[in-house]
Parts: structure tokens; C-alpha cells; sequence
């Protein structure tokens, strides 16, 4: 029988619940692993994951400074996707997809994964073309893309202004059906729990001091649990990618570190069934099996390392939300909370060996991150594991910008807080 | 010489709105001068423009950051860094001044058609205003004659304090019209005058 | 007038009667009563159910941390969900429906949840739902399946989809000193600051100043507290630096002491006034700020402890002193400390009988016995409630001897009772403390976090510094008779008898019990945060106000560490629900403003449809009589080729450029020269990032030696303006240049065809108009009716073309002018489309091509890269990246079908292929009238190249597939003959 | 947040926009150095502490500002005209 199944349930139920297994262990750091991986994000667990899973390196740790899940993986708006524009990131994203629909089972962890649909407005015929674009380019790579009509729109999403008084009147709106929302911390916890019952242990509470070093090449690292050597060291630290590295000696990176709010209401019922993103400006809202309204827009647009934002932003947001679904100024908002992006040059992310021998990089996620989970996991264990990138991740690498071969998919170049 | 046409016309309802239960607490209307003219002078020559700036127009502005001055039909007052807004309600400053200020000092930059300017004035003032600007309207902290820039949402606003309880705003002109209709709506709580 | 209503006392006005409905019932209630009050007064025991087990439950609280009371406020169609009872003062006619129960709030069928309590303890739903592997069910379909029941039985509140017509607005404030909050602590801090002679804004969340004033008692300097009260506010009302908001609560404390307050304007009216909005929002900037939030008092956590009828002692006392309303009949008392001693005495003041005071402890201080004779009934200290009796209402609890944390079953004894009011201690309300930046800290006496170290400039006060004795709250200068009792409580958060005897819950709301938070320990959700996740504890509504600390602590007891080490989380805005309506504010109903060129109002009474452009509208097409899109624009785009057409330019972006260093700088911003334009006269520019990818274009005119007039696109006007400013400020601060938006200083007309000169002959006066006066890129100054106007010969169209401008203000009248001199030529004033259509047969670029990633090249405007001289981007433009042979390069296309072409199509070479491989797409279309097809503009890899060659466009989104041909961009006219003739 | 304009005084961050690290330096405008020119348009020091950036008051006397300002605590600790900044550096 599966560790987690509804009869595991009953019988745990009929025993008072006092049987149940720590989700993953709480071990000792060993002397030397494999592999550590730094970071007990989303992407550094899936990574060790994979690593276990499809590459057979179990001796592998991951590091997490506080508790595991604390950064992005527990902060975002829960939204997955693959409708990007240019080629390179709707492959990787159509894998990250594919690995999402089959991912409770792969876990035997219910991520609750809810394909309902994202759906991106258009207000200028203008817009529809660029969605007709960008749903076009989905679909010669393999994806799924509907174009749909202002009519067609307003029978899909009761609520939304679709009005011609609208200060940006509907047009119609890019679907994609197979897109929808996660439970975010499940897919932390079910990516844990998945590293640990391979033999992965997580080290929480270990924060990296610094780097041990054989010349050139990495060969481990200091930790606030004491020194642990390693084969091969990877980074997965988002936000803190720039904090990290800078105890590997690495100064600058093409990276900024911004903070993006996101908002969730009070609790309701059922109200909006779809992701829906705003064309007006910049605004994602779903609804969460509990309730709440979850949405987000914009960067704050400075540089942070602190997980809050300010009000400037906040309003926007709101305004925004508004503009779309005028019944919700009733609505309370419950909290706010901030997250740190590691914003890219491109507004592409970054999975690569180096950029010293015997490390590993990944980071560069912008907004990307949660719907890249498995993806990103996967390709850096394939990077890891073979010391040379997957295809779905050969694009993404760090001398990219210097050679001028940009992913940028907004096409607002060096300027991260516009990605 | 041909009118400059207002951008608020049809908009622009003259009479008494809002809440009427303590009469109108402000007025507003626009002032529509005949020239709104800004004068730039390059860093160290900050001097040589205000004196130009004072004698084309017969004022006496000082050097102080927003510091401003005004008469019935003139006035004038900096909002940045070597940067004045000179405002005469006859036309033709821009000329003026350009006499007056060559290369070697600054630069003229004619706004008078670019530019809409509004007075708001009555007791509750301030509070209208607060509901548009994250500016502290007190006396104390805004005294008269003074002139600050800054803005609500996409509304770039220069204003300047021409009494205790008057405001003189000057926004882009291709904004007036959805400017003055938030204003209008700002004032309705305390009831307001259209002259 | 109800078994519930005390005879006399509390601060409402008894003469007053105030209808309203709840659930469709009928009830009345008083001014001054809050729903909860009013409703408890009415016999009201179940106001809620429970979120998961939905569970019957009555109020608990009597403020803003109440978890049950949630109620659905109905306005006309608009409805407001979720609003705490406690929180709503009820006025004439106000309408409320309970949450979450079905069919109705006294038979819920969800309440059948409850019986399989252990199957849905914490984290079951990552358990289970994941489906079989194999079958139709597979891969997410069985969970999504499952997911909907679950959505619907999850939620509390309903919203409703009719828009909100409300006003909401935002103010701006700015202090000295910011107090949050009017308990005794605040009012004293105020009034202290408003001697001082400081501006002063208090904040009170409630409806009416005083917080524990209005139900504590206590003499303040001989006057009782509600006079004491009542006096202050009538001074601080009469000082001139004082403003007092009350129904404001403090809810975001931001960097540099900016604060963020909600003020309910109107909700406790039955209709605003005119103009007065919902909600205001106030954005406080502080000096300083004094935080005298209070505390919130905490439950203990005992078998059965949700029953409706048991509720927080302090909030008991409060319904009996403030709202002379009785919680119940008779009522037991059960505590870990001595304030709950206070509450019994109001209880009894008010008519209650106190039939027990049930206290964990074994001994209790002087001042609390002598309460407790005062407030009567039995006191039974080392003794623990271990059990509560009754569904929808309370009957009985259970009462068991309790020492050393043992319960012992000799002596168990069940009371009869309608109420339990519970104290656990209190936590300080420390969360704007928090959300500035700091940890608090553990106290050991008090049982509580306190505020940590100012991180920003605050001070505390009163109970959110631990400061519960109104002596204390109000600091030292006054003379306050109170009963002196001790404030620490036992360290007691749980009571668990042996024998398990029901739910224990933690968080009411969400419920959680004291079991799940057992169950996240042994599977290993431990830290704080994992806490929160696993179980949803502190996630409800009420932001695990009465819960997080009892949470906390029996986690640190099943982890067998102290409190201190077991971590607390970090609060984060907002401090209590704030209604989306007033974050937007004056945006709501008016997302964003509306940007008009001088000729707007004559777009509009001409026919025009117009297109919203960023904030701009601009006219589409000048639809006549019934005209389709395509026809309308053919027709206008045909006038221009054969006759003369005007389009209004103005939004398009006017820089002034001006100082000695115009040109050299323009060199530099440019990618090809300017310095060398002579006076008077125009060139076309293009402007790329540093990065060497096309950012913009558009012409500059010299007016002068040290005077240039840039336009830019209308789309990037603010970035480009902002691009300048940055150059000359951050990277070349020596050029003396100074940059000026002049967008709104011009209107902007072209006249563009043929006839175009002939019709400006008609009405320019003061200027020659022939080619040698007015070469192509030409300038020249005249007079349109009277109206000062300069002239520059440009052509976007690619036809004789001049763009007119004049003065703003003028517009509108050089417009007239313009239209009745081309009346003879039929001039047609032409729209967006038409333009485009002009420009897609000439194969300009614009926003649709520069799209942020094509380089010159890819655009075939490398004539434009100067060679003699560095500019932004010259250094990076020849990187490998920028000159590989794969990239997307610009060209025609022909549709071969006869069909229109669709924007956003990509273009393949096969269509037989499967996945079919892109090799570009379109960016625009058009039907050319000049040349009887349907063209377009495409990106597509190899450019040039190709031209000549086959494809196929493929649409799948708009299933459109079909034959074009790709050829060069420079479809009309391209040697230009016609603009130079 | 709250940035100090030096001419307009202490205004609120929705005045701002925030225009980037201001420790980059521009390379020669003629300069053929590909590794300057690289590191100045995408590397970045993204200092997690105190962070010397630039900050135009757009929205009121659009003067380009250069702030150190703490990215952990958003606690601004200087605040000059980026163009005096910039003439210093130069002279150094």
C-alpha cells in the first residue's frame, strides 16, 4: 500500500492519527555527500529529487538556511503555465507542464494540481495579435492555445468587466486550458518527503558560510552545521543567489534581487473558476480550494533583500483588480506578503555548470519559479548528474548576455524590474 | 490673436455641486493665463535667470528651493533643481524672456498651451487636495507662495500656494480634462462652486 | 426587553431603537450596540458555523479578533462578506445574512464533517485525491474531480458579481505624533502630545473612543473611568492640533513611519451624504508614533471549548458594562489569572449569576478574592473545566481537581450553566510592531510576546506593552483607584484529560485542534512557519489573533522545548481585513485617466470610433454610414493616395531639446547624426538600448542653433523622455543640455496626399510652400487663420506629406481651417488603421517590428548606423547574437489566397510538417487599396533572402492556413517619387 | 518608503522610479572593450546591505538622485544629485 492513500488514512484515522511518519527525516549532516545541493527551495528539493530518482545519487544533501520551503516556493501566487512566446522557454515550460500532470502520482503526494485554465485578457486588437501570436508559437511547439472572443470570455468569467465602457474594453483573451494552479508548499513538502524516502537527507537550519576550495574548484562548503565536502556543489538559492555567491567569490552576476508582493482575500465561496491575468497593466487572480482570492502584479521595482514591500504597489495591485472584477471592493484583502526575485537581464532563468569547477547554478527565475519547479529540478539534475545541460535547459545559459543571445521575452532588455 | 480653447469645455459646469448642506467649502475655476513659460538655467548660472525671470516679469523670486512669488497677473516659482515656472496671465512671456536669457544661462521652454492651469480655493482646500497628493498641505509646512511639484498617479501636477486657503495647479493639458473631473469628485463630499 | 438585556447601564442609548434584519428575521437593537451585542441581546446563541466541521458556534469575542461571528452585510444588491458581528454597528435597516451553512444556520448538513473528525485531521488532503494512475481518471482529472466539491464546501461568505458602486477615496496625512488607538493609554499619550502643542492624529478602530474605559472600572483622579473618558474627549476634540478618527484602524506600518489606516466612513449609516465616500483610506506619515493597540485576551483549550455560550471572559465583561447585554443567565468563570476576577464582578453588576469561578491555580492574589466575594458564587481554585455540554447552546461543564498539570478524576463534578467565559492571559496586539521589522520577544511573568526594540520610531504603551492596570496604561500622573491584581497567569494553555473527550480546538475559525497540532509534530511540521502551512492555524479571517499563541504553545509542549525557542511568526499587513475598494481608492470606476488630443471633441462629432493607445484615445476610423472596419479604412487610406487625407498626430512624443550641446548630444542618443542637420530642418532618427537592440524612432527638427524638437512614438514618449534624463544626470552630467516634455504643447495634424500642398496654399499665410521653400525634411513658420504654425514636409505614408503644428489651444481652430481649405480637394480626415495601412505598403517600421528584441539589422535600418561616431548601443550591436543568421528578419508578404492575413499568424514553410516548424510570424495587415491585396509585415528568418519564395502562414488559434509569397517590405512606391514630388 | 529629495524634500516612494545600480561605470563612449561594455549593460553588485543606486524624483522635480540605501532594512543612508555624484567621480 502507498505511504499516503485513502486507506492509509482510514487506518491511521481509526488509530487516532498516532502512526504517521515524520514527512522527511531530521538528520545529522554527514561528513561529505555526492552532491549538496544549497537551497531547500522548491527547486533545490526537486532538484535532489531527480537527482535520487532519475540520475541514482542518493548520497546527496540538501542545505537549507531556516526552515524548508521558506523562500519562493511558499510565497508565490501558485500559478502554472507554459504559455511563453519564444520557443526556448515553451519547451522548457511544456516539460515543466507535463511533469506537473503526473506529478501527485510521481510523489504519491497530492499537490493538487488544478488545471483550470489561465487566461490572459486582450484589450486592443493589437493585444489579440500578440496573444494570437504567442498562442500560435504554443501550439506549432506542441502546446495547447485558444483564442477566445469578448462573448466567449464574458460566458467563461462572470464578473469581469467586459462592458465597452471599461477603461480598457475586453477584446476576447488567450486560454490555456492544461494551466491552472498548485498547492505550493505541498509541492516543498512532497518533493521533501519524495528526496528523503530515497535516502536525500535535508539539512534544515544549515546555512552556508562559505566555500571550501581546491584551488579553482569547489569542493564543499561551511555551514553553520559545520563543514560538509561534496563532489559536486549546486546552487539553488533564488533570491539569495547574489548573497551566496559572493561567498564564492563571485561579485556580480546579471542578476537583480527585487521584492514582488502577492495578496490573498478573506475566504469566499466559489467565485472565480479560471486564472485570469489583466492586459491593462500587470495583474494574475485565482481563487484557492480555501477561498481566497490570491493575486499579484508588478514588482516593487528596487532593489531588496527584504521580504515586504511598500504601498505604492499594493494600491496598483488593487486598482488593477478592480479595473478587471468591479464586485471585488467589497472583498477584504486578508495579508500581504513579499518574496525576493532573482530578476535576470532577459527575464530567463539561468541553469548551467560553473560558473567555478564543481559547482552548479540555477537561478534567474523572475517570475518564473513555482511553475518551473519540476522542470528546473529535473534539468540541473541532468546538468548535475552528466556535467552538461539537457536540451531543455542548453539555452539557458550564463554567457547568454555577454554573447547577446537573449531570451527575453518582454523584450525590455537589461532592465529587470520590467521583466 | 487667436483664443487658446480651454480643454475642460465641456466639462466645465459653472454653478454650485456636491454636497450642499454647508454651502460650498470651495471654489474652483481655471485661470487659463495667457503664458505658462519655464525657464531652465544651466548649474552656477541659477543667479543670472532669476534676475532675468524678475526683471521681465517685475517680481522677486529668490533662490530657494520652491521658492515663489506672485501679483494679480504674474507669478512664478521654482520646482526643480534651476527650474522656474513663470506664469503671466497676458500673453507673450515666452518671447520676453527669451530676449532676456541667452545661451550662456538657460533655456526658455514655452508651456503656455501645454500646460492647464486650475485654482482651487476655500476652507476645506487642503482637504481636497490631501485626497490627491502625498504632500503636506499645512501652512507651516506649505506656506504661501511657495510652489512644490509633484504628482497623482499619472497626473504630473506643479502647484503653487497663492493664499492661506488657495491653490494654484498647473497639470498637462491632454490629463485637464480627466484631472478636473477627479477634482470635481474629490470636492463633492464638502460641497463646491464652479466660477 | 429580552431575557438578555441588562435592566439599566452600559453606553448605549436605551431610547433609541434600531431595526435590522438577520437572516430575514426581524430584531432590534440599540444605539451604541454593536450586531454581536444586539444579537446577543436578542437570544441569539449560534451565529456561525465552523469552516470545516461547521461546527455551531456562537460569538466569542467582542472585537476585531472575533472568529465565529462572521456575518454577510447586504446593501442593495451589493453584499459584503465576512465582517466580524462584533465589528458592525447597526444602524436602520441593515440586513445580515450567517455564512456557510446549508440548508440553514440552525441544520447544516455540512455538519456531517464532524463525525469523521480523525479522517480529516491536518494535512489530509495531501494524503489522498491523487486517483488512479491509469484509466480516464489519470494524471490530475480524478483530483480536479474532487476539487470542486471541495471548493464549494470550502469558503465562508459569499460575494456577489454585481459591481461595486461605491465611492472609496484616499487621504494623505501628516503628524507629529500618530497614536493608534483610545484606550486609556492612548487618550493619555495624546492628550500629552497635544500639550506639547505637537499635531496629533489619534487613530480608534472602534466607533467610540475609550477602549477598556468603557467597561472596566476604575476612579481616574476621582472621576469614574466613563466620565474620566468622556471629559478627555471633549478637551482633545476642543484642541485645535488634535484629530481624532474614529472607525480607523491602524492596519500597515511601512518604511519610514508610513502608516496605512482604513476609515469606515459610512458603514455604520444607512445612507451616505452626498459626495461622502465608503471608505477612506489614509496613508499617515508619522514623526512619531505611539502604539497603544491594547491586547487581545487568548482562550484555554479544553474538550468542547467551542460551544456557543463560551466566550472570553473580557469580552463577557464587555457585553455586560459597555453594550448592557448578558453573554448568558448563569454564568461559570474559568481562568489561569486574576483579570477574568474583574469580569465576573461586571457580570454580576450587570444581573448574572456567577456560579463558579473555576481557576487553574491553586492561589490567587488578595485582590482577587476579594472580587471573587464580590462577584459571588463558588471558587474553585486547582481546578480545571475539562469538558463542555450542549450543541447549540451551552448546558453543563465539566469541573475536575487540577494540580502540577494532572487532572484527577476524584472530585469530578459537572455545573450547570448557559455560559463559560474563559481567560487564558492576554497577548499584547504587538503586530504593527512586528510588521515594522522586529521579532518580539518571549516574556516568562506574562506569558506573552511583547514588542521587541524599536526598528523604526515608535514608542509603546499600555497593554501592548504588557501595561494591563489602567494605572499603568495611562502612565504616571494620574490618581487611579483599581483592584490591584496581578496580570501573569498560570503557564496553563491546555487542559487534556486522560480520557479523550471530544475536539479541543486551537484556531475556532479554521478549525484546528490541539490533535493536529500534535499530528504536524510527530510528521515533522515543527517550525512556526510549517506549523501555519500543515495545519492552517492563524490563516482564518481573524488572523489567528486569540490562537497563534496557544498554537505555539502546545507545539512547544509536544516538542518538549520552551516557548521561547519554539519561535513566533513574523505579522505582515494587514492588521485586520481591509476592503479591497479602498486600496483602490478614486481608481475604482476610474482605472486610469483618459488622455485627449487638442482635436478629441472633433474626432467625436466627426464619426469616430475610437481606439485607446496606453492612455491616449485615438480616433481608429471615421466610420460613415454603416461602414465596415475594412471598408472605412480603405476608403480613407484611398483618399490619401489619390487626394489628400488629415490625420491628427498630436499624441505622438515632442521632446524639446535645447542648450549648445543639443547636437553633440543627439549624436550620441542617436545611432546616426544630427550635429550636422542644418537649421530648419528635419531628419529621421533611430534609437536603440545599449544593449544595440532598436528601442525607438521618429524625427528631430533643428528649430535653432541650440534647438531641437524630437518626436518619438507615442508609445514610448515617457520612456524616452526618461531615457534622456538619465543619460544627461547619471552619465554625461558636462553636456548642457536640458530636456522638456512638449507633448502637450502642439497639436499635430498631417496632410498627406497629392493634393496635399495645394490645400495647405489655400490657408498658410506668411510663407512660401514650393519645393525650394519647402524641401522634403524642409520646416518652415507660418499662419493658419490667424494661429501660429510650423510646417515640416515628412511623410509616413509615403505620399506629399506635411505635419502641421500649432499651439494646443489652437487646434482645434487650425484643424477647422485645414478641413475647410481641403474641401475642394474632398480631404478625408483619416484614422489609426488607415495610417497603418499607408505605412505597411511603404514598409515602415513601428512598436508591431520594434518589438524590444530586433536589432537594426533585423529591420534592415543598418544605413542608419553611423561608422563615424560612437552612440548608445554602437558598441554592442555587431555581438554574435545580434548578427547570427538565424534571426527573424523584416518582409513583405503577399496573401495568395485572396484572403486577409491575420497579425500574430506564423509563417512556415510547409504546412504538410507536423509539429509544423515556425519561421517567423506577421506583425501587420492590411488590405492595400494601391496595391488590390491583402499584405502584411513579417519577422521571419532569413529575411531578404527569401523574398520571392512561397510559404504558408499557419493560424492554428484562428484556424487560417494558406499560401503567401514573401517579398520586400517596400511594397508602395519604393524609390519614394511620390513624397519628393 | 520615504526618499529624501534634496530640492523637494522628503517624498513618498510613488514619486520615484528606481533606475538601477549606480556603481556601474560607462565605458568610453569609443571604447572597443567588450568585457567593460558587458559587465557595465548586465552585471550587477545586487549587494544585499547597503546599495549605492540611482532614483529620478519623476514625479516631481525629475531630477536624477544617488542613494545609498540598505536593501535589508530599505533604510536610505545618502541621498546627493546623481549629476554632482557623477562630476565627483570624475574628478577622483
Amino acid at each position: 500500500m502507498a505511504e499516503y492513500s485513502f486507506f492509509s488514512l482510514l487506518k491511521n484515522a481509526f488509530n487516532g492519527n498516532e502512526d504517521w511518519k515524520p514527512a522527511w527525516r531530521k538528520p545529522e549532516p554527514k561528513p561529505s555527500y555526492d552532491v549538496i545541493v544549497i537551497g531547500g527551495g522548491g527547486h533545490g528539493l526537486s532538484t535532489a529529487y531527480y537527482l535520487a530518482k532519475e540520475h541514482g545519487l542518493t548520497n546527496v544533501a540538501v542545505l537549507e538556511k531556516g526552515y524548508l520551503g521558506s523562500g519562493n516556493i511558499g510565497r508565490n501566487t501558485t500559478i502554472v503555465r507554459s504559455n511563453y512566446l519564444l520557443p526556448d522557454n515553451i519547451r522548457f515550460y511544456e516539460h515543466s507542464l507535463k511533469l506537473w500532470e503526473n506529478l501527485s502520482h510521481d510523489l504519491n503526494y497530492n499537490v493538487m494540481f488544478s488545471q483550470r485554465g489561465v487566461l490572459n485578457l486582450a484589450h486592443t486588437p493589437a493585444q489579440m495579435d500578440e496573444h494570437a501570436r504567442r498562442g500560435n508559437a504554443m501550439r506549432h511547439e506542441g502546446g495547447d492555445a485558444v483564442l477566445l472572443g469578448r462573448e466567449e470570455v464574458a460566458k467563461m468569467v462572470p464578473g469581469l468587466d467586459v462592458s465597452g465602457s471599461a477603461r480598457f474594453p475586453v477584446h476576447g483573451g488567450l486560454l490555456q486550458p492544461r494551466a491552472g494552479t498548485a498547492r505550493h508548499d505541498a509541492v516543498a513538502w512532497g518533493y521533501a518527503r519524495g528526496a528523503d524516502r530515497r535516502g536525500v537527507d535535508i539539512l534544515e537550519n544549515c546555512e552556508v558560510t562559505g566555500f571550501l576550495r581546491e584551488g579553482e574548484r569547489v569542493v564543499g562548503v561551511t555551514t553553520t552545521r559545520g563543514e560538509i565536502r561534496a563532489k559536486k556543489v549546486a546552487v539553488a538559492v533564488a533570491g539569495s543567489t547574489g548573497r551566496v555567491m559572493k561567498l564564492a567569490g563571485i561579485e556580480n552576476l546579471p542578476i537583480e534581487s527585487h521584492v514582488l508582493q502577492a495578496f490573498v482575500s478573506e475566504s469566499l465561496k466559489p467565485l472565480i473558476d479560471q486564472v485570469v491575468t489583466f492586459g491593462g497593466g500587470h495583474l494574475y487572480v485565482s481563487q484557492s480550494d480555501k477561498g481566497g482570492l490570491v493575486f499579484g502584479g508588478d514588482l516593487d521595482g528596487y532593489n531588496t533583500y527584504a521580504q515586504r514591500g511598500n504601498l505604492p504597489l499594493v494600491e496598483e495591485v488593487m486598482s488593477e483588480l478592480l479595473a478587471m472584477f468591479p464586485m471585488l471592493a467589497r472583498v477584504r484583502l486578508l495579508r500581504s506578503w513579499g518574496g525576493v526575485m532573482d530578476m535576470s537581464m532577459d527575464g530567463s532563468p539561468i541553469i548551467t555548470t560553473g560558473p567555478l569547477p564543481g559547482m552548479y547554478l540555477n537561478c534567474g527565475w523572475c517570475y518564473g519559479g513555482f511553475k518551473a519547479t519540476p522542470a528546473s529540478g529535473w534539468c540541473f539534475a541532468h546538468t548535475i548528474a552528466r556535467d552538461a545541460p539537457h536540451e531543455f535547459n542548453a539555452p539557458f545559459t550564463l554567457d547568454r548576455f555577454h554573447r547577446g543571445i537573449l531570451i527575453d521575452e518582454k523584450g525590455s532588455g537589461a532592465t529587470p524590474k520590467w521583466h | 490673436m487667436v483664443e487658446i480653447v480651454s480643454a475642460l469645455e465641456p466639462v466645465y459646469r459653472r454653478g454650485a455641486h456636491g454636497n450642499r448642506d454647508g454651502g460650498s467649502a470651495i471654489t474652483l475655476w481655471e485661470t487659463q493665463p495667457g503664458s505658462i513659460v519655464q525657464v531652465t538655467s544651466w548649474p552656477g548660472k541659477e543667479g543670472a535667470a532669476l534676475a532675468a525671470i524678475n526683471a521681465a516679469a517685475s517680481l522677486d523670486v529668490t533662490a530657494d528651493a520652491g521658492a515663489g512669488v506672485f501679483s494679480d497677473t504674474r507669478s512664478a516659482f521654482g520646482f526643480a533643481p534651476g527650474r522656474w515656472l513663470m506664469v503671466d496671465q497676458a500673453e507673450g512671456m515666452g518671447d520676453t524672456l527669451r530676449d532676456r536669457i541667452d545661451t550662456q544661462t538657460g533655456t526658455v521652454t514655452d508651456l503656455s498651451h501645454g500646460r492647464t492651469a486650475i485654482a482651487i480655493e476655500g476652507e476645506r482646500a487642503e482637504w481636497v487636495l490631501s485626497k490627491l497628493f502625498a504632500l503636506d498641505f499645512s501652512l507651516a509646512a506649505f506656506p504661501v507662495s511657495v510652489g512644490k511639484s509633484t504628482a497623482h498617479h499619472e497626473f504630473f501636477t506643479l502647484i503653487q500656494r497663492t493664499a492661506t486657503d488657495r491653490f494654484d495647479l498647473y497639470v498637462y493639458r491632454s490629463f485637464a480634462r480627466s484631472f478636473w473631473q477627479l477634482l470635481c469628485t474629490s470636492a463633492e463630499e464638502v460641497g463646491y462652486t464652479v466660477d | 426587553m429580552t431575557a438578555h438585556r441588562t435592566q439599566r447601564g452600559g453606553r448605549i442609548d436605551r431610547s433609541r431603537i434600531i431595526r435590522f434584519t438577520f437572516d430575514g428575521t426581524a430584531m432590534s437593537g440599540h444605539s451604541g450596540d454593536t450586531l454581536a451585542s444586539a444579537l446577543m441581546a436578542n437570544g441569539i446563541s449560534v451565529v456561525g458555523r465552523s469552516f470545516k466541521y461547521h461546527r455551531p458556534r456562537g460569538i466569542f469575542a467582542a472585537g476585531i479578533d472575533e472568529p465565529n461571528a462572521l456575518v454577510t452585510v447586504i446593501r442593495g444588491k451589493l453584499r459584503e462578506p465576512n465582517v466580524p458581528a462584533t465589528q458592525i454597528e447597526i444602524y436602520d435597516g441593515l440586513t445580515v445574512e450567517s455564512q456557510n451553512r446549508f440548508p440553514s444556520l440552525s441544520f447544516d448538513v455540512g455538519a456531517i464533517n464532524g463525525l469523521a473528525g480523525n479522517l480529516f485531521a491536518a494535512g489530509f488532503y495531501y494524503k489522498t485525491f491523487m486517483g488512479p494512475v491509469v484509466g480516464p481518471l489519470k494524471g490530475t482529472r480524478f483530483w480536479m474531480f474532487c476539487e470542486q466539491f471541495i471548493r464549494r464546501a470550502a469558503g465562508l461568505g459569499r460575494a456577489g458579481y454585481e459591481a461595486d458602486t461605491d465611492r472609496y477615496e484616499k487621504m494623505f496625512a501628516f503628524c507629529d505624533v500618530l497614536v493608534v488607538g483610545s484606550g486609556p493609554a492612548g487618550l493619555a499619550a495624546a492628550q500629552r502630545a497635544a500639550a506639547e502643542g505637537k499635531r496629533v492624529i489619534l487613530a480608534e478602530q472602534d466607533g467610540t473612543l475609550g477602549g477598556a474605559l468603557r467597561w472596566r472600572s476604575a476612579t481616574i483622579d476621582g472621576q469614574p473611568a466613563a466620565e474620566w473618558l468622556d471629559t478627555t474627549e471633549a478637551e482633545l476634540r476642543a484642541a485645535g492640533n488634535v484629530t481624532i478618527l474614529p472607525r480607523t484602524t491602524v492596519w500597515g506600518y511601512y518604511d519610514d513611519n508610513q502608516f496605512a489606516a482604513l476609515e469606515r466612513v459610512t458603514d455604520h449609516k444607512s445612507a451616505p451624504a452626498i459626495g461622502e465616500p465608503r471608505h477612506r483610506q489614509w496613508t499617515i506619515r508619522a514623526k512619531d508614533v505611539v502604539l497603544a493597540t491594547g491586547a487581545f485576551e487568548r482562550p484555554i483549550v479544553f474538550p468542547g471549548n467551542d460551544r456557543p455560550g463560551i466566550l472570553l471572559a473580557g469580552a463577557a465583561a464587555r457585553y455586560a458594562a459597555q453594550f448592557g447585554t448578558l453573554p448568558g443567565r448563569r454564568v461559570a468563570i474559568f481562568t489561569n489569572n486574576d483579570s477574568a476576577y474583574e469580569a465576573a464582578v461586571a457580570l454580576r453588576d450587570a444581573g448574572a449569576e456567577i456560579a463558579a469561578i473555576v481557576d487553574l491555580r491553586a492561589g490567587i492574589s488578595p485582590a482577587a478574592r476579594d472580587l471573587a466575594r464580590q462577584a459571588g458564587g463558588e471558587l474553585l481554585l486547582g481546578h480545571a473545566v475539562t469538558n463542555a455540554g450542549g450543541t447549540k447552546r451551552l448546558r453543563e461543564i465539566d469541573v475536575q481537581p487540577f494540580a502540577g498539570g494532572t487532572i484527577t478524576d476524584r472530585g469530578k463534578r459537572s455545573i450547570v450553566v448557559d455560559c463559560l467565559a474563559v481567560s487564558g492571559g492576554w497577548s499584547p496586539a504587538i503586530h504593527l510592531a512586528s510588521q515594522a521589522g522586529a521579532a518580539p520577544v518571549w516574556d516568562e511573568a506574562l506569558q506573552a510576546f511583547l514588542p521587541p526594540a524599536p526598528s523604526q520610531r515608535w514608542t509603546g504603551a499600555g497593554a501592548f506593552a504588557g501595561k494591563f492596570s489602567t494605572a499603568d496604561a495611562l502612565g504616571g500622573e494620574f490618581e487611579v483607584d483599581e483592584a490591584e491584581i496581578d496580570y501573569a497567569p498560570a503557564p496553563v494553555f491546555e487542559i487534556r484529560p486522560a480520557k479523550k473527550s471530544g475536539k479541543s480546538f486551537v484556531d475556532f475559525q479554521h478549525d484546528v485542534t490541539a490533535s493536529d497540532i500534535r499530528l504536524a509534530n510527530r510528521e515533522g511540521f515543527q517550525s512556526v512557519e510549517h506549523l501555519k502551512r500543515y495545519t492552517t492555524l492563524g490563516m482564518a479571517t481573524d488572523q489567528g489573533k486569540t490562537s497563534n499563541v496557544p498554537g505555539l504553545a502546545i507545539m512547544a509542549a509536544a516538542r518538549g522545548i520552551p516557548i521561547s525557542q519554539a519561535g513566533t511568526t513574523r505579522f505582515r499587513p494587514p492588521f485586520s481585513a481591509v476592503s479591497i475598494g479602498s486600496l483602490a481608492a478614486d481608481t475604482h470606476g476610474h482605472f486610469k485617466p483618459e488622455r485627449l488630443t487638442p482635436m478629441h471633441d472633433w474626432h467625436m462629432q466627426h464619426g469616430a470610433r475610437m481606439y485607446s493607445a496606453g492612455l491616449w484615445y485615438r480616433p481608429m476610423i471615421y466610420g460613415a454610414g454603416g461602414e465596415t472596419i475594412e471598408q472605412a479604412y480603405v476608403r480613407e487610406a484611398a483618399a490619401v493616395r489619390e487626394s489628400v487625407g488629415i490625420v491628427d498626430v498630436s499624441t505622438l512624443g515632442k521632446i524639446a531639446v535645447q542648450g549648445p550641446d543639443a547636437g553633440a548630444f543627439l549624436d550620441r542618443v542617436y545611432t546616426n547624426m544630427f550635429s550636422t542637420l542644418p537649421v530648419m530642418k528635419a531628419r529621421y532618427g533611430l534609437m536603440l538600448r545599449e544593449e544595440g537592440i532598436a528601442f525607438d524612432d521618429g524625427t528631430t527638427w533643428r528649430l535653432g542653433e541650440h534647438e531641437f524638437l524630437m518626436t518619438t512614438t507615442t508609445a514610448n514618449a515617457g520612456k524616452v523622455m526618461q531615457h534622456l534624463e538619465y543619460y544627461l544626470d547619471c552619465v554625461w552630467p558636462d553636456l548642457r543640455v536640458h530636456v522638456t516634455s512638449v507633448t502637450d504643447e502642439w497639436a499635430g495634424g498631417a496632410v498627406a496626399g497629392p493634393n496635399a500642398r495645394k490645400v495647405l496654399e489655400v490657408c498658410v499665410d506668411g510663407t512660401a510652400l514650393d519645393n525650394d521653400a519647402l524641401p522634403f525634411m524642409g520646416i518652415v513658420r507660418g499662419e493658419i487663420a490667424g494661429a501660429p504654425v510650423l510646417i515640416c514636409r515628412l511623410s509616413f505614408s509615403g505620399e506629399l506629406a506635411y505635419e502641421v503644428y500649432c499651439g494646443a489651444g489652437h487646434g482645434t481652430h487650425v484643424w477647422d481651417a485645414l478641413m475647410a481649405a481641403g474641401k475642394p480637394f474632398a480631404i478625408t480626415p483619416y484614422g489609426l488603421e488607415a495610417l497603418g495601412t499607408l505605412r505597411i505598403e511603404k514598409g515602415h517600421v513601428t512598436g508591431a517590428e520594434i518589438d524590444g528584441r530586433t536589432s537594426p539589422r533585423d529591420l534592415y535600418l543598418d544605413w542608419m548606423l553611423s561608422k563615424k561616431k560612437p552612440y548608445i548601443g554602437s558598441a554592442m550591436v555587431d555581438r554574435e547574437g545580434l548578427v547570427a543568421e538565424d534571426r527573424v528578419r523584416l518582409v513583405g508578404i503577399v496573401s495568395l489566397d485572396d484572403r486577409p492575413l491575420n497579425g500574430g499568424a506564423h509563417i512556415v514553410e510547409r504546412l504538410e510538417d507536423e509539429p509544423r516548424d515556425s519561421i517567423g510570424h506577421i506583425t501587420a495587415v492590411c488590405y492595400s487599396p494601391a496595391l488590390g491585396k491583402y499584405i502584411g509585415l513579417a519577422l521571419v528568418k532569413g529575411g531578404k533572402t527569401r523574398h520571392g519564395q512561397r510559404a504558408h502562414i499557419s493560424d492554428p488559434l484562428r484556424n487560417r492556413f494558406g499560401p503567401v509569397e514573401i517579398v520586400s517590405h517596400h511594397f508602395f512606391d519604393p524609390e519614394g517619387s511620390r513624397m519628393h514630388g | 518608503m520615504l526618499i529624501p529629495c534634496p530640492y523637494c524634500g522628503p517624498r513618498d516612494l510613488s514619486e520615484f522610479t528606481y533606475q538601477g545600480d549606480a556603481t556601474r561605470v560607462r565605458p568610453d563612449p569609443g571604447s572597443t572593450d567588450q568585457a567593460a561594455w558587458n559587465a557595465y549593460v548586465y552585471d550587477r553588485v545586487n549587494t544585499a546591505g547597503d546599495h549605492s543606486e540611482f532614483w529620478q524624483h519623476s514625479g516631481g522635480c525629475r531630477a536624477h538622485l544617488r542613494i545609498v540605501r540598505s536593501t535589508l532594512t530599505h533604510e536610505v543612508k545618502s541621498v546627493a544629485y546623481a549629476r554632482d555624484s557623477i562630476h565627483e567621480r570624475s574628478r577622483a
